[in-house]
């Protein structure tokens, strides 16, 4: 993710859960289908990631990173997540008027950022979180929706994000500074 | 709203234009282009490759050109996928979504990758022809128009994005065949090839919006300064953030 | 066609594969550049010259104003822009001159001649000296180029003038890209940009990453070198437009005519082309010297192409040529240019041998007597009538 | 412009007449400038140097927004002596990095030896813009000056003067120095401005106020050519928060003398021309063009005292020179100017020799010359004393 390096942040990309963990925050970065992505994690970072959560630290998933973040997905046959945001992944056709979501849109990010304000971010799934999600309602969970979906979730240090801000230039870039910044 | 994609073409270690898909025109370094798009903010950048070996797998001129720059733009890539480690390559590279060609005849390929990548990552590229009234598939590396376009859209899954390309119009400001939306059903649209003047001209943008996802501008976005967003100015139906 | 051969040549010109702006080739071998060339024969040229009109009458002044910009250089060239752009397209330029610090007394006295015979108002940048060789020098480590500060100045000046004075329209010449590998179609109508600039004018560079975390240059000194950014470009509607589009572009003849406006041509040893960039010290010395040693060819290859195309040289006597071309010495020029570097003799020829691998120093560096080669009428005529400067690097002069 | 004889008189202290234009002083009283001088208790000049150091950063605080990141203010030079001395001290001492301008003469008309000292001047370590005025244009209005106004470069001193701001707007640079504040040097009293720094009102510099503009607009039609001798509108020039500011009151020996002197040291050329044929006892002025020296030979023919008395009057008022050495100098000296200049000016305007006497005679002040038709005057006055009768 050199999009991290370029805004003048240390990165290391993990392969296996480290030994000890000094990261003031982990991305679990999105590309790809659930499938191949979760038994990854799940091998290798799931106790680790949970720990982390436990200990408050911060963890950020984006886009299918996200999802794996909520109870579980249906893509690929259904999948068990970490768990940390509540929900489960499903086609957006169940609750969108349409089962593919490519291209910008824009998105409110009051409340993810201590700043205000709302910016165009860059979309592309297929699989994702109803807005409407009984559980969300809680008010430890900030949203930010596009339509029916949930863009981004936030509960303080758990961060879920369902567009791909390393995607979506300059917006993106100050999405990332500032998320990293803020923690 | 509608996605303005820039697209750029790639052969051996030089950037082309295409008109027609067979008259190329030199266009220089790839790194340049990629940048100039990502600065002047297109929605997505379409690059395809024309490898001169089949088997090679992705271009590697694009893949390092793509580590090279820090664009931040969504990049779809086709030319030369075969394999699903093929496709891992790509993403690596900071592809965002990959182009399908050939692969589309491979049914348990093509299933596998989507599988892989999710289906969301995978476009459908489906150059055609069109003759008296009907269109046929275009086959880029046998330059041989094969089975009518329809037949092979029905056989895709349904999620797939579908990336249609006249190849008559390729190049141009005009020409596109229109009437080859109608065979796509309601499934999401790119189209490209003599298209951007119907779209400018087209008064009816919602009905455009409902039929297309996407428009993609070939060699023209470097023609002029600031031409993307002159463009994303001028055409309601593109979004200008 | 497909081609990966670096060394493969066009089966018409003199161009090969690794031209620095890249080139395709269709079945026959034929290279884009001598494609594109054709059009000149087949074009509709008044049409064309008619369109051009037409792009340029909403910005032509009523009141008198400026109402363009074109950037001089005192080159037969530059005359013909204006040449166009006030006796055939009525316009009233702001001629201006980002000073290359490589003019000879010849370039200074024709761009002297120039501003008094079209009476034009003239605004001159000239850096500090000491800058500029600072300039050169990290170009020449960066990219192996002596040309590099100067294309970058030449190429924002225009540009940056046009967004604060308000002048929207900027006039260039020819549209290199189009001329020499046909990269684009004389109606694709292709205009400047910020891309065309980095990419085909300042070798993939732009001032914006010129300067490594290493480079010892004050950055602000890249003020002066700076394009104008996007909304400034937007909002006054800034467009440079390449004149070579719309005019059957033959720079050869449309140069001889110059003379009339008192253009004085610079005998040069490296090609026959006394016009294209007189006036200037390096053009056809050291800059001629490493284009040969790092792209591989001279600039006598790309005048002998021009000349193919045009059916006035045949490819079997332009590689006669050529061949002369590249034996004549320039030693004067390098040396002169490296005095003016403030580089001594064993810098010199460490440059040459270590750094670009060189072996015949004598050929680079002692003078050596060599014969002129016959060439057609119309260009020995002027390669003899062409002055021989007695100044190089100059700044300022009187000219005339 | 017949004046009352008793109108003529010198200073008692200096060489100055009373036909100084704004710098009229009774019989008896010294002129403006020695009576300054005078008053000038004590000039402590490194206190004025701060002063202008803390005015300049006073002015800079003001507005910083989007401000030229590579220069602080502009330096307007011909290259001459004035120019080499002033942009040195800006950079060295105020520690500013200046953006020459120089507002040059036609190719024609300019000087190699002016060209040289320009180049001279940069590669001291300065940018530069040069700007030249559309040059056949320019030669026009040299002609229509001369015939309109006795004087043959007041088109090009106005276009040196509104050029200079129009290339800080240009450029963004928001503070303007000149050398000499036109007021003390010369007894200007119009441009006096706020304090002894600011020189906001040089668009009032006499040169470029008096005689309205048509003569230009006839000879300069298009906007273009003639924008160029405009002064931008005062108003303008203060919405845009340009500053001008003179350097003269803050040097201590700012003299024709001194100037030469430092600038010769840094390089500069001097005139290889005799002064005979010249008039210039220095050798170190108007060395970019050789007309203006004409005009100092008209102006001494107006009002009776020429550029020798400009130089001895400093001389005299730093103690340098008696009034008595100084009688001698101005009586050789002024006035002087070569018929081989006044022919290439001929031929330069086109016109013949006679004509420009003609011309010339108009200015020439009956009550202080004799003249014949197509020759040089002949004086009738004693340089210090007054008419003889």
């Amino acid at each position: 993710m050199n999009i991290f390096e370029r805004q003048g942040f240390m990165v290391s990309v993990l392969k296996n859960s480290p030994k000890d963990d000094d990261f003031n925050i982990v991305v679990l970065p999105g590309v790809g289908s659930a499938g191949s992505a979760a038994e990854t994690i799940n091998v290798k970072f799931r106790t680790w990631l949970l720990e982390r959560a436990k200990a408050e630290k911060t963890i950020m998933g984006i886009c299918l990173g996200f999802q794996l973040m909520c109870e579980g997905t249906e893509e690929s046959g259904g999948i068990e997540g970490l768990g940390l945001l509540p929900g489960v992944c499903k086609p957006l056709g169940c609750f969108e008027n349409t089962s593919l979501r490519v291209g910008w849109h824009q998105v409110n990010y009051s409340g993810l950022l201590s700043s205000h304000g709302s910016d165009y971010y860059y979309f592309n799934h297929a699989f994702g979180l109803d807005s409407n999600e009984a559980n969300l309602n809680n008010t430890d969970y900030r949203i930010g929706v596009v339509e029916n979906t949930v863009a981004w979730v936030r509960n303080q240090n758990i961060i879920g994000i369902q567009f791909h801000p390393e995607k979506s230039q300059i917006a993106g870039k100050h999405l990332i500074y500032n998320l990293v910044e803020d923690k | 709203m509608i996605r303005l994609i820039g697209s750029v073409f790639v052969q051996g270690d030089v950037a082309l234009q295409t008109h027609n898909f067979d008259n190329y025109r030199p266009l220089g370094d790839l790194k340049g282009v990629l940048e100039i798009y990502d600065q002047h903010c297109v929605d997505e950048i379409f690059i395809s490759a024309r490898l001169d070996d089949v088997d090679s797998g992705p271009s590697s001129y694009v893949l390092d050109s793509l580590i090279k720059t820090n664009i931040t733009t969504p990049v779809v890539y086709s030319g030369g996928i075969r394999t699903i480690e093929d496709v891992r390559q790509c993403l690596e590279s900071g592809v965002e979504r990959v182009g399908l060609h050939s692969l589309l005849f491979m049914k348990s390929l093509l299933m596998d990758i989507i599988q892989y990548i999710g289906v969301q990552g995978v476009v459908a590229v489906l150059p055609f022809v069109e003759k008296k009234g009907e269109f046929f598939f275009y086959d880029c590396r046998t330059r041989k128009v094969s089975k009518p376009i329809g037949e092979i859209i029905a056989n895709l899954p349904e999620v797939v994005e579908l990336l249609l390309i006249d190849i008559k119009a390729d190049g141009s400001e005009t020409g596109f065949s229109w009437d080859v939306i109608k065979k796509c059903g309601n499934r999401k649209v790119i189209i490209q090839g003599g298209v951007i003047q119907e779209v400018a001209s087209r008064k009816d943008a919602d009905i455009l919006e409902n039929e297309l996802s996407g428009v993609v501008i070939e060699n023209r976005l470097l023609w002029t300064e600031c031409a993307t967003q002159n463009y994303k100015k001028n055409i309601p139906v593109f979004m200008s953030r | 066609m497909v081609v990966n051969n670096k060394m493969f040549e066009c089966s018409r010109c003199l161009y090969t594969y690794e031209h620095p702006f890249g080139l395709t080739f269709d079945s026959n071998g034929c290279c884009s550049g001598c494609l594109i060339h054709d059009e000149k024969d087949t074009l509709d040229w008044d049409a064309r010259l008619n369109e051009l009109q037409s792009i340029v009458k909403p910005y032509r002044s009523k009141q008198g104003n400026h109402d363009c910009i074109i950037h001089i250089d005192g080159t037969a060239q530059s005359y013909y822009v204006v040449h166009l752009a006030t006796e055939v397209l009525g316009l009233n330029p702001l001629l201006v001159n980002y000073n290359s610090h490589f003019l000879t007394d010849v370039g200074i006295k024709n761009i002297a001649q120039l501003i008094t015979r079209f009476d034009k108002n003239f605004y001159q940048y000239t850096s500090a000296p000491s800058d500029y060789i600072n300039l050169v020098k990290h170009s020449i480590q960066k990219l192996n180029s002596v040309y590099w500060p100067y294309l970058a100045g030449k190429t924002s000046l225009p540009y940056r003038l046009a967004a604060k004075m308000k002048i929207p329209l900027v006039i260039n010449g020819a549209c290199q890209t189009v001329e020499q590998v046909g990269m684009f179609s004389h109606t694709d109508n292709i205009e400047y940009s910020r891309w065309y600039r980095k990419q085909h004018d300042l070798l993939g560079v732009d001032e914006s990453d010129f300067l490594t975390a290493s480079g010892s240059i004050n950055e602000n000194l890249f003020n002066s070198l700076r394009y104008p950014d996007d909304e400034d470009i937007n909002d006054i509607g800034i467009r440079g437009i390449f004149l070579s589009n719309y005019i059957r572009w033959d720079p050869f003849l449309h140069n001889i005519e110059m003379l009339k406006y008192g253009f004085t041509p610079q005998s040069n040893k490296r090609s026959f082309d006394t016009f294209e960039n007189a006036g200037c010290s390096v053009y056809f010395g050291m800059h001629d010297i490493l284009r040969k040693i790092t792209c591989g060819h001279s600039k006598a290859r790309e005048h002998l192409s021009r000349e193919i195309r045009f059916g006035r040289i045949s490819k079997e006597n332009a590689i006669i040529y050529y061949n002369h071309y590249l034996k004549m010495d320039a030693s004067n020029d390098v040396n002169s240019f490296f005095d003016w570097l403030q580089v001594g003799a064993e810098g010199r020829y460490w440059l040459m041998e270590i750094l670009y691998k060189q072996t015949d120093m004598d050929f680079l560096f002692k003078k050596n007597s060599s014969s002129e080669v016959l060439m057609p009428k119309i260009f020995s005529e002027f390669k003899t009538s062409a002055k021989v400067p007695v100044a190089l690097f100059k700044l300022f002069g009187k000219g005339i | 412009m017949s004046i009352k004889n008793n109108n003529f008189h010198y200073c008692p202290n200096c060489l100055s007449t009373s036909l100084r234009p704004n710098g009229w002083f009774d019989k008896g009283s010294l002129c403006f400038p020695c009576e300054s001088d005078k008053n000038m208790v004590f000039t402590d000049y490194l206190s004025r140097v701060n002063a202008l150091r803390s005015y300049v950063s006073e002015l800079k605080s003001k507005d910083t927004a989007n401000l030229n990141p590579q220069y602080d203010c502009v330096v307007g030079v011909s290259g001459g002596k004035d120019s080499t001395r002033q942009a040195l001290w800006v950079r060295e001492r105020l520690g500013m990095k200046p953006l020459l301008v120089c507002v040059t003469y036609p190719p024609i008309q300019s000087t190699e030896l002016g060209k040289d000292n320009l180049t001279n001047l940069i590669e001291l370590g300065f940018d530069i813009v040069t700007y030249t005025p559309a040059p056949d244009t320019s030669r026009k209005l040299t002609r229509e000056s001369f015939y309109n106004f006795g004087n043959v470069s007041k088109a090009t001193e106005m276009a040196l003067h509104s050029q200079v701001p129009k290339v800080a707007m240009i450029e963004n640079i928001k503070l303007i120095f000149w050398g000499d504040n036109p007021a003390t040097q010369t007894g200007d009293m119009a441009t006096l401005g706020k304090n002894v720094f600011d020189g906001n009102n040089l668009c009032k510099m006499n040169t470029l106020t008096d005689g309205d503009s048509d003569w230009i607009l006839s000879a300069a039609p298009l906007k273009s050519q003639h924008e160029t001798y405009f002064y931008p509108d005062a108003s303008y020039i203060e919405s845009q928060g340009i500053n001008t500011l003179y350097l003269g009151p803050a040097l201590d020996r700012w003299t024709m003398v001194d100037n030469s002197i430092f600038s010769i040291l840094h390089g500069l050329l001097p005139n290889n021309k005799s002064s005979i044929s010249t008039g210039d006892y220095l050798k170190t002025s108007m060395l970019d063009e050789e007309y203006t020296n004409i005009n100092m030979m008209i102006k001494y023919y107006k009002f009776g005292f020429g550029r020798a008395t400009d130089l001895v009057n400093g001389l005299i008022r730093d103690g340098s020179m008696t009034r008595k050495e100084a009688i001698d100098i101005v009586e050789e000296m002024d006035g002087r100017c070569s018929d081989e200049i006044i022919m290439s000016f001929c031929d330069y305007i086109e016109i013949t020799v006679g004509e420009f006497w003609g011309v010339v005679n108009k200015y020439v002040n009956k009550d202080l010359f004799y003249i014949s038709k197509s020759q040089r005057p002949k004086s009738r006055f004693k340089v210090g004393e007054g008419l003889v009768s």
